[in-house]
């Protein structure tokens, strides 16, 4: 049984179909990155996931079943942070815990654990515009993980983020789904960084979106220092890397100006 | 509902209330002085003078929202013709106390018929409307003019030129500008075709009258014993009423003063040869007359009156202390 | 049911629950029938009396879209000006304050000896009893302005001006309508007291009259007249909200 | 110059600019002294009759807060409620609209023959007169939040009512309280006009009274008094707002 | 004379230092580049530069003069895109042309010509809130180059794009870079990024921020076509992974979780 199953989803803004039959699953404690052109509609895909936007066609199940509004078994980080600038950095961390029913002191505790490990430590009296960019998106991350959801729903978590900062926290994402086995659907413009955390990277073609091309990713592959100097994992991104110049629309071309 | 009052009048007073149709002022008199002076105690009444509400007082007695309230023959004849539960139970002026005005310097105005087309700071009311009306064709007008409705505008608005009549209380407004310095040229209505009318009065409810006769009869003989004392110490109560209102009356000593002089030796609080607050029928009738031909009056469900009704049932003298 | 029929019956509903209430305290005998009529006596007066109404409810509204208009004028101009200058905002504003505290019950009879009696008392009495809620939202919807468009605006050479047009403003059109419905539902009622203070025609000159000969359905057939027009007006208000802000249902994710 | 100084000089200024026109025009004759007398003569007497202004200031006080309390309330559990259906929001919503339109100087004496002289029907009236500007600006807030913010909330499992709490209320703050500074501007206003429907104590009784006696001196003395009570509480919101909304001068980038 | 030259600057808010001492110049025509851990004051300088933030230490020059306000000849591009929305994704794009002065007629003319090239054709008349979050960042940056000013300040242009639609926009950058030859300063977090469109690439120490190095990068590396094979181009990445790790803060150590 996956641990979640898409089916068919359509989704039309007025005129523009923007998803067009899209079905895949992620399998229990499997990572699957979907990755596509800006604007095809990967974040669209998680809204609709997330009950923010119905589907006009297809459907998807969750653990085998349809899944009923407030039941969602998923932890969500939206691409744009969504931090409530009426709560201080620690409180917006620990939003997720507090939803679940945690109390306020504890998820707090348990939220504060991981400022130090995000490289936010010291952050957590400020207001959330008194951040960075890239200290905001790491805040919406550690609000995210924090709630130990089984599935993680992740729309560019490290958008924003410096190579160093980036590695780091990729690096804890392993560790801790090494420890947890959580299901991962992850959404990222970084090519080495699908690889680097999935199992199976999909990868949607420009609107209307619909799957191109999967690749799998064989656990084999060493994730951790070997991973950059890695033969196999070097071919795979060349492979989606033509997938994407494939999914590309169509000006690409005329861009040379 | 009140107590039952024992005479011995050691066991708890009974409560009465008393609504106020203005700011107290000396039409109030009587009340003032009976409260002052301990008539109400003496029958046992613990009496609560309400100040005055925008909600008229036929309003609030009818409604049991007071048991007794200043208010008048015109609306007496007004309210209880259109279905409201008052009757007239003590005049405090024997005859009409308003007047027409005008400023003392308007040399172009020497009768209503000089009215014409002139400007009325009004009140908003059609009783008020057809006595001028009246008043002018009397002199031969036709009666047009123009209502501006001010209320307790309507003073200053005639002081400073912006209308050029109103109707004022002789024994107030017109006193006040005495005062000032700039005195109004007054007409009366009687003079000028309208019937004479006990214009300030007391009323209570049939509902109440019926259920407390007692402490009606109670009351009104207080009130009337006041007003007596009024009339025959127009200074001493000009200063109980002034003592008893010190926030808004104390600085308008002379005002006061001057208005009861007039009120008692007028013929206003008392009159030769009646008893002190009782109804003259004649007035009932004659003013009620004026007021059908006027189609005022409406009853219950809106109607206007053409058949003047009994108007013996709109007052009574029962109460008083003969 | 029709779409349209669906989206009016609950105000319909809820219109019709509320005279049912009405009316059967108004048979029920708790209050005579002169203080509180029934319903369908006062809709049969408004009947009766039309060209009356009618008659009285031109002025009125001619003194309510007037004064309204001053009212927009002004708060815009003032909000405006406020906003440029801190000094002026901490001078003025609390002298705006205090204006509103003034009891106009008291005063109105002034404005009225000043301005006359016809138009021109109730339309300034209509600004001044109406400017308030949008003058504090208008400055409210300034202040909510982003730092980040406004850096923008400035990086590209715009001056308080340009910033102010282009960011400060838009971000307090919600504001504005907000204060816009609040002021719009007074600006009758304020034409009404203002003919209270000295008009000679007018809904409030009509309802004074009636009241003082006992004629509560009369009165209340005036309220209705009053209420409906200003219904008319709020609605009015509320299509030009959607009208003018297109991008405001974007934004808050409605279709 | 000291800080303190330098913040309060321009109301201070602007208030000596008004009253030295006032003065101005007072003395100059074209009003008479009964009509309009100078601020001195009107700020002697509030010392003069403190004692009665003072006595009469406190129960316009006791309904002004009362009314306000209840006002506030009502405000946040109806907008709560309107925000909550769609349905009740289509049906009640005009309804308010229409309460607003009701001219109140008509139907005042209505509530004092329901609820008497004493402090209930000035309560009843404050908060009558107060709760349309929170109400519709908090029905306006809950509007303005962030779709984003609201679906994060329900990816969380968020119900309505978690969603209404983090989300729509905190987003609705700022338009609350741009509300409340209208509503208490009109709070006292309220409570004197409810006095002069019927009271045994207060400004508005103060004010007729003296009226009745041609003091005008006399009632702008508690106008003046009715002001100072309004600004204080007027401050008073504003100084709360800044406790409760310490995030709202970072968000537009104030230090 | 520098385009732009900055001497000293520094910048606290309340207690932390943010800015601790930054000189820098760039030179007309060139390109440079500033990287740096997220939260270490990238954004800030840039801030400072528009004239947003006043510096409590320090000084620049723009062409040897001090600038005044509203006489700043940069086109800044912020960090999160800023778009109004309260104006069409077309009105957004063309909103620095017109705050220069150029008609509106004209200046949506101007704009909308870019919109293809850009890979958002299609979406003028579309409010910002329908765009994806890289069709936004696209907007923010058509906004920003169409002014055609003889300097710009970017913030991290292509962060939210995908690997082709960057490709393509840094080779539409890079030829137009060769015709106006503006002057550039560029925050990103790609070091890629970084080497391929710089004259000079700075890097910026973890918070106090000061300049930790400097690495030039000649104009004989091929920028396009040839770029990702270049082993001068490597050597230079590899040589600001380096730094840059240096310039991280501290907590990394306990990332491995
Ligand atoms: N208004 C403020 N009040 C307090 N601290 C602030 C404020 N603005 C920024 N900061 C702090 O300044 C530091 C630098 O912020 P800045 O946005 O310049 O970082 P950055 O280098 O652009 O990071 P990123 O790569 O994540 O965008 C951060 O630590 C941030 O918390
Ligand atoms: N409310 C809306 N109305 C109209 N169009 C919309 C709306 N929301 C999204 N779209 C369109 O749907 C398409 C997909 O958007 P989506 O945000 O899913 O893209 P994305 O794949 O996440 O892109 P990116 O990588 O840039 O984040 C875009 O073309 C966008 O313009
Ligand atoms: O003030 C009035 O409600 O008329
Ligand atoms: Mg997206
Ligand atoms: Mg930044």
């Amino acid at each position: 049984m996956s641990a979640l199953s898409v089916r068919g989803l359509g989704k039309r803004f007025g005129e523009t179909t923007v998803l067009d039959g899209v079905s895949f699953s992620v399998e229990p404690g499997r990572v699957t990155s979907v990755i596509g052109p800006s604007g095809s509609g990967k974040s669209t895909l998680l809204r609709i996931l997330t009950g923010e936007l119905d589907p006009d066609a297809g459907s998807f199940e969750v653990d085998g079943a349809p899944v009923r509004n407030a039941q969602r078994p998923f932890a969500f980080m939206p691409q744009r942070d969504a931090l409530l600038p009426w709560r201080r950095v620690l409180d917006n961390a620990a939003l997720g815990l507090e939803m679940a029913g945690v109390p306020r002191r504890q998820a707090r505790r348990r939220a504060s654990e991981l400022f130090d490990t995000f490289g936010i430590g010291g952050t957590e009296r400020l207001w959330p515009r008194q951040l960075s960019g890239g200290m905001r998106q790491r805040v919406a991350l550690l609000r995210t993980v924090v709630q130990e959801r089984t599935m993680l729903l992740l729309d560019e978590p490290f958008g924003a983020l410096d190579a160093i900062t980036r590695e780091q926290l990729q690096r804890w994402l392993l560790g801790i789904w090494e420890r947890h086995r959580w299901s991962m659907l992850l959404i990222t413009h970084d090519i080495r960084e699908a690889v680097r955390l999935s199992d199976e990277v999909l990868v949607l073609s420009a609107k209307p979106a619909r799957i191109i091309g999967r690749v799998r990713v064989d656990r084999a592959i060493p994730r951790g220092d070997g991973f950059v100097l890695d033969p196999e994992a070097r071919r795979l991104e060349h492979e989606l890397l033509k997938l994407l110049a494939r999914a590309a629309p169509g000006p690409g071309a005329t861009m040379m100006g | 509902a009140p107590q039952p009052t024992p005479e011995s009048g050691r066991a708890e007073p009974t409560r009465v209330t008393f609504a106020l149709d203005w700011a107290p002022n000396t039409n109030h008199t009587g009340v003032y002085v009976a409260q002052e002076l301990g008539y109400f105690e003496e029958a046992g009444l613990d009496v609560e003078i309400l100040p005055y509400a925008s909600t008229p007082v036929p309003e609030l007695v009818s409604g049991g929202a007071a048991d007794f309230g200043i208010g008048g023959q015109g609306g007496v004849q007004l309210g209880r013709t259109a279905g409201l539960d008052i009757v007239s139970v003590y005049r405090v002026t024997q005859s009409e106390v308003g007047e027409l005005v005008v400023l003392a310097d308007r040399d172009d105005i020497d009768s209503p018929a000089d009215l014409e087309g002139k400007i009325f700071g009004g009140f908003g009311s059609p009783l008020y409307r057809a006595m001028v009306r009246t008043m002018i064709e009397h002199d031969g007008g036709r009666g047009d003019f123009t209502e501006v409705v001010l209320d307790t505008g309507a003073y200053e608005a005639l002081s400073s030129g912006t209308v050029d009549f109103t109707l004022s209380v002789s024994t107030w407004e017109s006193i006040q500008a005495e005062i000032e310095g700039r005195p109004y040229k007054s007409f009366q209505y009687q003079d000028h075709g309208m019937p004479d009318v006990q214009a300030v009065g007391i009323i209570s409810s049939d509902a109440y009258l019926t259920a407390e006769p007692e402490v009606a009869r109670k009351f009104v003989a207080a009130v009337q014993r006041g007003y007596q004392y009024a009339a025959d110490h127009p200074r001493e109560a000009a200063t109980l009423l002034v003592d008893a209102n010190p926030d808004t009356l104390g600085g308008a000593e002379e005002l006061v003063t001057k208005s009861l002089e007039t009120l008692a030796k007028d013929g206003l609080f008392v009159a030769d040869g009646v008893v002190t607050g009782s109804a003259d029928p004649e007035r009932w009738e004659e003013y009620g007359a004026f007021l059908v031909e006027n189609g005022i009056l409406v009853d219950e469900s809106g109607n206007t009156v053409t058949q003047a009704p009994d108007w013996a049932d709109y007052y009574t003298d029962e109460f008083l202390d003969r | 049911m029709t779409r349209r029929l669906r989206a009016h019956w609950p105000p319909v509903a809820a219109a019709v629950l509320l005279l049912g209430a009405w009316h059967a305290v108004a048979v029920s005998g708790m209050l005579p029938a002169t203080v509180l009529p029934t319903p369908v006596r006062v809709v049969e007066q408004v009947w009766l009396q039309r060209e009356a109404l009618l008659g009285h409810a031109l002025p009125t509204l001619t003194a309510t879209v007037l004064g309204f208009a001053l009212s927009v004028a002004s708060a815009v101009v003032i909000a405006t000006a406020l906003d440029f200058s801190a000094l002026l905002r901490r001078a003025v504003l609390p002298l705006l304050v205090v204006s509103q505290t003034l009891p106009m019950i008291a005063l109105a009879p002034l404005v009225v000896l000043w301005f006359g009696f016809y138009l021109l008392p109730k339309v300034l009495l209509v600004a001044f009893l109406t400017f308030f809620p949008m003058t504090i939202s208008l400055l409210r919807g300034f202040a909510a302005a982003d730092p980040d468009m406004q850096a923008l605006l400035r990086s590209m050479g715009a001056g308080r001006w340009g910033v102010f047009r282009h960011v400060r403003a838009p971000s307090a059109a919600p504001y504005f309508f907000s204060g816009l419905r609040v002021s719009i539902t007074y600006a009758v009622v304020g034409a009404i007291f203002a003919e209270y203070a000295g008009a000679v025609a007018g809904l409030g000159v009509y309802m004074q009259s009636a009241k003082n000969v006992f004629r509560t359905d009369l009165v209340l057939a005036a309220v209705l007249v009053s209420s409906i027009v200003t219904l008319l007006l709020y609605a009015l208000v509320v299509a030009l909200e959607h009208l003018l802000l297109p991008w405001l249902r974007v934004e808050r994710g409605l279709p």
